[in-house]
């Protein structure tokens, strides 16, 4: 038995299932802004999550409703996984009035507070620091809730992020910190960023615990999540979690590539968490092929009414320029 | 009416503040049993505890983080930076994030924090100590920015800024702790956007900000003597600034010197003399003038007062203004 | 004459002097192979090797840091930040360091540093990433800054900055990069504090700061067909300024408008509006303009249009400026 | 025999001495500067180093005259210990012409490049990103130089630490980094401010040896920052050094106490590493007290000395007040 398949005999069939329609849902969308974008319709740039789709949904299914969630420009999939509605999330990334943030803050801003999502940044790093204090007020307030943190191997070099460690260790904030190594900050790999092989080990220094799993193992990523996150919410502090994962083909959709080899570059499709997980369920839990194929169609069907949700919606217009500058 | 020093009127506001709403919380260094690097907290530990008056490490960056996820949990947090020179560490926080998180979220959240900080000037301790930055954030839109120059102005406007809904920038003045004035015992806040007319005069208007207020009003009472009529402006707040009233001073007047401690090149007096050429142009006799920190690093020992504008400079140059035109 | 890009004279000019210079060290994030975040870097990896070009972790506050390090110790670094918009990450490194510590240390040391990074605009990347942030730097005692806006100026004011025994910050503009231009194969070097004349005219000066430049002659060219003579100032770097080509033309012309993209409210322009009515107020039939950025946050999508200014919003303002005096 | 008397046994009754010498004068600097802190003589406020003398003079003993040192503002002691001229830096504290730094930069600025000491910094940890480029400038160079950096337990929680902590462990950089852990940044004691109880731990994370030791045993300070020297010049990349020892009783000469006991602020006299240093002296090393008085009348003589060159110097004149903008 694989890892992964011994880490999933612990899940229900319903989970299970619920896992991959959510990761697929999340391929699909992606795939679809990539080709939205190739068509121009994206403003700017986008940073597919395709391939890490296993440690949005893993370590978000282990949060409650009540739990909060801050995550990256590459968080559409955290966004989707936390049940942000996907017409709203593809109206923003093609700055329509109907998107989430009304338009004005495009693929790297989603935000949704009535899910407990507040929000993606395009500061790498920025975050980490604003989601512990997200969760510092839940503690203090002590409303049991626990924030959730995702942030990439880069954002794991910036001051903003060391700073964090040592406060939220000191105050044992109730905040559990996914780093998403995909292996690159744009083209700079981690073995020219990072002294370490293992950016869990950074945790060592300050006291907390830290972990590195992989992250294209849904199971694996859902189960330290959980653990983590009740670890928090009884008091005990916060964890790092470094999944281990491999960045889609390029940064963004726009991105050019030069840094690395033709094999690097498909190497997010060896290790691609979806068929992965896609044979543990038809496999062990003896899931027939046609549901799979059911969710795939559903998921296509999701992607493509968002985009035409999104198409057929107004760019946001001149009325809405002045607005939410201040409350 | 009783008189109470700057930093006794700063202490006031938080602590009514932090009595009426117990989701205020205070970050900084320093700022527990020790009361702030300058005494201005001092007892806020005692009252409220370490939970809400929140000592930390030496993490200023981070530390502003925190404060803007108070602030969009719900919470409010007033964060303090010992001195403003060290401000460029957290303005990442305030200009990438505190001060555009509620547009680019399209008004899902809010941001309601407040960034205390003195600014510094002939205190001796050099370079890294000695600066007032308020262009850079006047520079940053999606903030409110206040710098009062008395104790009724700054307890009346750290009121105001704690009940904002949004990132407000408040700037003290580390030699306007310990000064007084009257601050009556009532509750009262005062509105931002409202500039004061420190005093009327009708020959020439000054636009004066911070410690230079007080400096103003000296060269006025000098030039008085030499029958040459001053009115002083505090802005008390360069975001929103009262444009207005200053454009409507220098239609009276004619003439315009704005004088500031911090650097002269691209500071605010850059701005505010836009603003009333802009607003008054038919109106000017004499061109704008700027009596401002020199464009340097700033020495150490008692060769700073070079650097920094005073009521010597700030008469000299009206002199010659009313001598312009 | 042979025409390059932009993009390609900032590589030339690093290229020749790292030929001439063992001891310059390129620092930064995506400047190996990749070529720099826009590709300005190509090929320098290959030819200088990953000592000399030098790519790094996300830490650009140490980043810097270690810039000026380099530069203490007898080399001279030079660090790319990807995008204007992250300058607040350095600031503490360049405002509190960089540029004060041959002043505080009395001559001491010298810091031949060279920080370039690009401002952005229209990209449809939002809020934090379309900044364009030279006030913060122009605020700064003790820096260079240049700001070119064609590959003969990017060029031949990079080479200068290179040679300079002082820290220079260096801005860019990410849709420069492909523009193409005149630019001669032999070497030469440009000098910091000398506008350029992009245009004569005798109506009205406009100054105009790197992508404006650009609108500018665009509306010149239009507003030419009205009987509007418009002269253009480009003034390449912003410290020094050449005030005095400024002052020199608005004598001239009686009339100013200064455009920049970044946000109005305590940019450049305003200082550029008070060097000018200090030198050339009784020559002014008008008030001086601005045409710049709205002060406030950038949305992403077409709607960032709204917040920039253009060759139509500048056209319509000296119109307007025309009509009144 | 006690740890220090098994620590100085492997030391010379010379460079013992030597150590002894360099402490004595630089506490009687420090005094001095107390003193005329206290006269109104001393521009803003100064950052006695006392108590923590073994901490500069035992790891600067270690170095070569071409290696390269920086510090903070509570660096006199590091600043004489490298050599540095008391005159001038009693000169440039008073803010007089004869200062090292022309008397512009004052208590917190002090910088000789002839003696390998490029300054103090009044940014608290600006300065070792700053010191570790200083030292990948002399790895490029391959000069075989080190350089060492002093900071305060404070500082050790500012981003541009950890950012540098990565940065020197990826690239090997020849740095010694060196933490005086006096256990407070200015109010704030260790325990609310760190999350593990020693700073040497945080090099855990970072894949480089950290190293805690006694910072008021001096002749542990020196054997320690020599073999971290030793492995920096032969290209084994850095060390972090905690040296763990007490302030003197305020952090500035101006600033108030409220926060710590009155047996807290005294504590820094039971550990004091001078009287401590002085029993190993007269003990096994046998050293007469005559030899020993005799120096502190030198230091003494010449602090007296330093006051009244500074005193008698002109105040830094507006003739310099332009000068050293630009090189
Ligand atoms: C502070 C900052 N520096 C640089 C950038 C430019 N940038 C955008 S994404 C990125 C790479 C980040 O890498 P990582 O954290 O690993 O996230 P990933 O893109 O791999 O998901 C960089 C350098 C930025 N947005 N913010
Ligand atoms: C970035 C920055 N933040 C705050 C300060 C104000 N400040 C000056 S010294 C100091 C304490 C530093 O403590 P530590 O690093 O332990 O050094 P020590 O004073 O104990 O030697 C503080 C907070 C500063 N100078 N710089
Ligand atoms: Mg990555
Ligand atoms: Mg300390």
């Amino acid at each position: 038995m694989t890892d992964e398949a011994q880490h999933a005999a612990a899940v229900s069939p319903e989970q299970a299932l619920g896992w991959y329609r959510q990761m697929v849902h999340i391929r699909k969308f992606e795939e679809k802004v990539v080709e939205l974008s190739g068509r121009g319709l994206v403003s700017g740039s986008t940073h597919p999550c395709i391939a890490q789709e296993a440690v949005s949904v893993g370590c978000i299914s282990a949060l409650n409703a009540e739990d909060l969630v801050l995550a990256t420009y590459r968080g559409h999939g955290t966004f989707l996984a936390r049940g942000g509605d996907p017409k709203a999330a593809m109206a923003e990334i093609l700055c329509r009035e109907t998107g989430c943030c009304k338009g004005k803050g495009g693929s790297m801003h989603l935000c949704d507070p009535d899910i407990g999502f507040l929000g993606t940044n395009a500061i790498v790093a920025a975050h980490i620091p604003i989601a512990s204090g997200v969760a510092l007020a839940n503690q203090l307030k002590k409303t049991n809730r626990v924030t959730l943190c995702l942030f990439g191997d880069g954002a794991s070099c910036e001051g903003a992020f060391y700073e964090t460690l040592n406060m939220v260790a000191l105050w044992k904030v109730p905040v559990v910190l996914v780093c998403e190594n995909n292996g690159y900050a744009i083209s700079v790999p981690v073995k020219k960023s990072l002294s370490v092989p293992e950016i869990a080990t950074r945790a060592q220094g300050f006291d907390m615990p830290g972990i590195s799993i992989d992250g294209n193992d849904i199971a694996e990523v859902y189960e330290t999540t959980r653990r983590a996150v009740e670890r928090a919410r009884e008091g005990g502090g916060p964890t790092l979690i470094e999944c281990r994962t491999v960045r889609w083909e390029r940064h963004s959709a726009l991105s050019a590539g030069f840094y690395e080899s033709r094999e690097e570059r498909k190497r997010w499709q060896v290790v691609d968490p979806i068929p992965r997980f896609r044979t543990v369920l038809t496999g062990q839990m003896a899931v027939q092929a046609s549901v799979l194929e059911e969710i795939e169609q559903e998921a296509e069907e999701a992607a493509e009414d968002a985009a035409e949700f999104a198409i057929r919606s107004p760019l946001t217009g001149t009325a809405q320029l002045e607005q939410d500058i201040f409350a | 009416m009783r008189e109470i020093t700057y930093s006794q009127a700063i202490n006031e506001a938080i602590r009514e503040e932090m009595r009426r709403d117990p989701d205020i919380v205070l970050l900084g260094q320093d700022i527990g049993v020790y009361g702030g690097t300058f005494g201005v907290y001092r007892g806020l530990c005692e009252e409220f505890g370490e939970d809400r008056v929140r000592d930390g490490p030496l993490s200023e960056a981070a530390t502003a983080g925190f404060g803007i996820g108070l602030a969009v949990a719900g919470m409010r947090a007033i964060v303090e930076i010992e001195f403003m020179d060290f401000s460029p560490l957290i303005l990442d926080a305030v200009a990438n994030q505190a001060s555009k998180m509620r547009y680019f979220f399209g008004g899902k959240v809010k941001v309601p924090l407040v960034l205390r900080m003195p600014s510094a000037s002939k205190l001796g301790l050099g370079a890294q100590h000695s600066q007032s930055l308020e262009s850079w954030f006047m520079h940053t839109p999606g903030l409110l920015i206040a710098m009062p120059s008395t104790p009724y102005d700054a307890k009346g406007l750290l009121k105001t800024a704690v009940r904002q809904d949004n990132p407000v920038i408040f700037i003290e003045h580390v030699r306007l702790y310990a000064t007084k004035g009257e601050v009556p015992g009532e509750e009262y806040r005062l509105p931002f956007g409202s500039a004061r007319i420190v005093r009327e005069g009708s020959d020439v208007t000054v636009v004066a900000i911070a410690m230079m207020v007080q400096e103003a009003v000296q060269a006025a009472g000098e030039l008085e003597k030499e029958g040459i009529s001053v009115e002083i402006i505090d802005p008390r707040t360069l975001a929103p600034l009262d444009g207005e009233t200053i454009v409507e001073s220098v239609k009276k007047t004619g003439r315009m010197v704005v004088t500031h401690e911090a650097y002269r090149t691209a500071g605010v007096g850059a701005e505010i003399g836009q603003v009333a050429l802009e607003g008054a142009f038919d109106y000017l006799v004499a061109p704008i003038r700027r009596v401002a920190g020199k464009d340097q690093p700033i020495p150490a020992g008692p060769l700073q007062d070079e650097v920094f504008p005073d009521r010597d400079k700030l008469a000299a140059a009206i002199r010659d203004l009313m001598e312009e035109g």
